[in-house]
């Protein structure tokens, strides 16, 4: 974990509610699948936002608008952000074999893109499933495909893609192991419907965000686990669902 | 001894920074982010006899100036923070710590602290009341003078060490409870915990927090614990370690001048994790503009 | 009616919003900024038997998101209200408005209430049971079941109107003060009075409130009322006015959602005084954004 | 009263803790002897600051740095302001004869610019004490001559203009009618070492500033008074000092 004093470089609107924001500063030790921890004017809490990108010197968040921290982010134009980097484990790629999938659903889709970016660099093919709720609510697609990674975007009302759910393009999909970010129902679905080792990243309201407060634990088949330090990553083989 | 130094119990402490049980777990985490031993002590996660997951999450909610919290006491019980915690802290704290304890019986109470009594490097006890008696329909030993007292006395028995009761400030009268512990043996009173809080999320209507309602910390609650640290601190003889939404080098001075002979520093830690190194360097110059020789002079100072 | 209106005790209003007792006098400062007839009611500025000064000054203290106030109920004392507020009231409100009623014996209270419930524009009494009893060593009224029972019978026996007994947040179990009170005959129950607090001045270094101690609001402590509004709320089966911290039409939603049938907004109106005003405007777009038709459908609507 | 938006137009030091800031806005309605009450960010109560001149859309306001609020404001250089104007009685030039006094001490200094300007503008002469502790404290002498007034500095060591207090000046001065404003051990010496009608100016912590709260209550001969509604102003004949 790191404290750093980031600059605004950019703040632009990819759908009706999702930002893209750009950001300079050290970057040093972020790495696929974290997230970092933004303290924002007049709020008591950081934000957890997970990392859509990062080059050296450059962060990229993609963050939905889902309350009072995030909207509070979207009408940011410039200044700086006082940030902790570095937070929670990432997704682990030297275990995912030759022929990756991706699974991201919403605002799960963000995390996705560096992740993608390092399978590639390794020389993995990599397909990748981008899930919305409709046509107008789709961003990124594009960028992943620019990566080089093969991309099917499906929509719940069939506006945009194939119509259904990210589960409902993976049927016809080879690959020997998968990761997904997305809303709780769809990683069930995704659960129930993969049948290879994969990685799950999670989301949950959090105090801290690096360990201190065990505000966002959750149980485990390995014992109890912080979403924010073991996590926001967890293995399959790991997951008890909770009720 | 240096200018912020104070004496908790007997126990000489390099300056009055304390982080509260639960926000700072058994030090490690921090002691990543800067070399720990700078700190007065810290309180360590609150420890029961058996492990507990705790509640249902979401255990956490934004407020104005502060959080509701509702972890429900998660800790992996006595044994393994003898056996795992411990042994990890002492690698990177080096001075005596306060041992925070709960529990739901004053049988379970004294059991843990009795298992604790043998590590040297405790320098205290603090004993959180603020949990539900199992056996007393529910309510917290830390409303009634008398359920206080009980659990004071256990623990008294079972160890030499300093014992602080931990007091919440959910109650009528603070002062009758603190007084109730000094008579049963405590050497100092710690408060306050929590505020009992709860917030309302209006897209799903329903409560943020699994569990409803939960502890509410933050700078919000400062006033509240400036105000009882001053009334406990003016109606017993025993040492007060405030805390309650302390956020900065003043509000430590503040506390200590209502009365507290240290100050514990909580939900500041969780959002600023730097926060207490930033008040030790502090301190030394707010002292400075404030007219402060000795922070041990200024303790119970506002009459 | 509209879809903010709601029906308080059998009276109905055009919407939830009160300025609570002692932020808004008797209602002709504010007249003069804009229409005091678009609000739902208001209540006036805690009477009393006598006429009273109130504490010495410094009355007032800043703190993070909210201060403390020591005025003291203030008030020229139910004869001049009568004789000089009321009318002057009258000529700028056309309301039914809420009679905030304090007072230090039990006889104190039952007089005054008396005197006011001949005048038809009072729609309902609030009695303000965090008064010391001056006959029974002190103790606020409303920190204990009995005491507020007690108050809430005297009083009535002297009026039919709706009679709502405002009770004191610095209590161990609010739930049983507020059972008391329905069970006595209170018609509804508000609350939450302010906190008990206090701040030190660091550089006198004395209390900045020349009474010390006094009354903490503001946004600060809205998680505490929202709390304690949802108890209450879930407790008894007379409506509550919930208050505590209230500031935007959020949070009048989020009281309701608690359980509050009206909502008092008190130290808001001291730093923007066009805020009632505000929320009552601001409050149908935010009901459309959370999908809510109806105010009154959301009553106690968080389970 | 009203609420009104100003812009920052310049804020400058006049010596090591007193500010100038000069505001742009609606000032109608603004009296002198008055005071404007300022919303700060991450601060709950306005602050309450006395109106130092006011011309046609240009509010003056001399303050002292005594805590955060007022430390806050000496470190803006631009931006906006909400602040509600016209608060409080002000000083009433009506009964003042034509031989007038002003004695201001320390930050009681700035009202007693805009109510000069008045006297003089009304034909009146205007004598002004200015008291100050030591020489680098001293501020506005020159602006207070340029109006026109006979003005005599005092400090309290002697440093700069006559040594000790406004009091120690006023004896060789001849007047028909005083106002004055400072702390109030020097409110109290001028009361004692005044033998015409005069008024006064109060300060007191307040709730709202506009008469609603009570925060602000002073005992007079003529009955309770509220300092931010019937005062700050106040008629020597009224006053009743606390012990």
């Amino acid at each position: 974990m790191k404290q750093t004093i980031f600059t605004i470089i950019e703040n632009k609107a990819l759908t009706d509610s999702v930002y893209q924001m750009t950001l300079s500063g050290d970057t040093e030790g972020i790495a696929c699948g974290q997230f970092v921890n933004i303290k924002l004017d007049g709020l008591f809490l950081r934000r957890p936002i997970s990392v859509c990108d990062c080059t050296e010197g450059t962060l990229t968040l993609v963050y939905k608008v889902v309350g009072k921290g995030t909207e509070q982010m979207s009408r940011m134009k410039e200044g700086s952000l006082d940030v902790l980097t570095g937070l929670g484990n990432g997704y682990d790629t030297s275990i995912s074999g030759e022929q990756v999938l991706c699974l991201g659903g919403g605002v799960g889709v963000p995390p996705l893109y560096m992740l993608t970016k390092k399978l590639i660099s390794e020389g993995k093919k990599v397909t990748v499933i981008l899930g919305f709720n409709t046509k107008n609510e789709v961003f990124y697609e594009q960028e992943f495909r620019a990566l080089g990674a093969e991309v099917t975007v499906t929509t719940a009302d069939g506006s945009y893609g194939t119509k259904g759910f990210v589960t409902d393009a993976l049927k016809c999909v080879d690959y020997t192991y998968f990761y997904t970010c997305g809303p709780e129902p769809m990683l069930k679905a995704v659960y129930g419907a993969t049948n290879t080792g994969g990685q799950f990243s999670f989301e949950e309201r959090m105090g801290c965000g690096f360990g201190a407060c065990m505000g966002c634990s959750c149980k485990t088949i390995t014992g109890y686990k912080r979403i924010c330090k073991e996590g926001p990553v967890l293995q399959k083989e790991e997951i008890l669902w909770a009720d | 001894m240096g200018r912020l130094s104070v004496n908790l119990c007997g126990v000489e402490m390099d300056n009055p920074i304390i982080p509260a049980s639960g926000t700072f777990g058994y030090g490690y985490e921090f002691a990543e982010l800067y070399d720990i031993n700078i700190l007065g002590s810290f309180s360590f996660k609150g420890t029961t006899k058996d492990a507990r997951f705790g509640n249902p999450t979401p255990r956490i909610a934004e407020c104005p100036m502060g959080m509701i919290n509702a972890v429900g006491l998660q800790n992996p019980g006595v044994e393994k923070v003898l056996s795992q915690e411990l042994p990890k802290m002492r690698k990177v704290f080096h001075k005596p710590v306060m041992a925070n304890v709960s529990g739901f019986s004053v049988e379970d109470y004294a059991y843990t602290v009795e298992r604790l009594d043998g590590e040297s490097d405790i320098g205290w006890f603090e004993v959180n009341v603020s949990c539900p008696n199992v056996h007393g329909g529910g309510m917290s030993f830390g409303t009634s003078p008398e359920a206080a007292a009980e659990v004071t006395r256990a623990v008294r028995k079972v160890t030499d060490k300093p014992v602080l009761i931990k007091l919440s400030p959910n109650v009528t009268d603070i002062v009758s409870i603190a007084k109730a512990c000094e008579v049963a043996g405590a050497d100092g009173i710690s408060l306050i915990n929590t505020l009992l809080g709860m917030r309302i999320d209006l897209k799903t209507k329903k409560p943020v927090i699994a569990n409803k309602m939960g502890g509410f910390s933050g700078s919000a609650i400062f006033p509240v614990a400036v105000r009882m640290v001053y009334q406990v601190a003016g109606a017993v003889n025993i040492p007060v370690v405030g805390m309650g939404g302390v956020s900065c080098a003043e509000d430590v001075i503040e506390m200590m001048l209502a009365g507290a002979t240290a100050v514990e520093v909580g939900a500041a830690n969780l959002t600023d994790p730097f926060i207490c190194k930033k008040i030790i360097d502090e301190l030394p110059a707010v002292m400075d503009k404030y007219g402060i020789g000795e922070l041990k002079e200024i303790i119970g100072g506002a009459k």
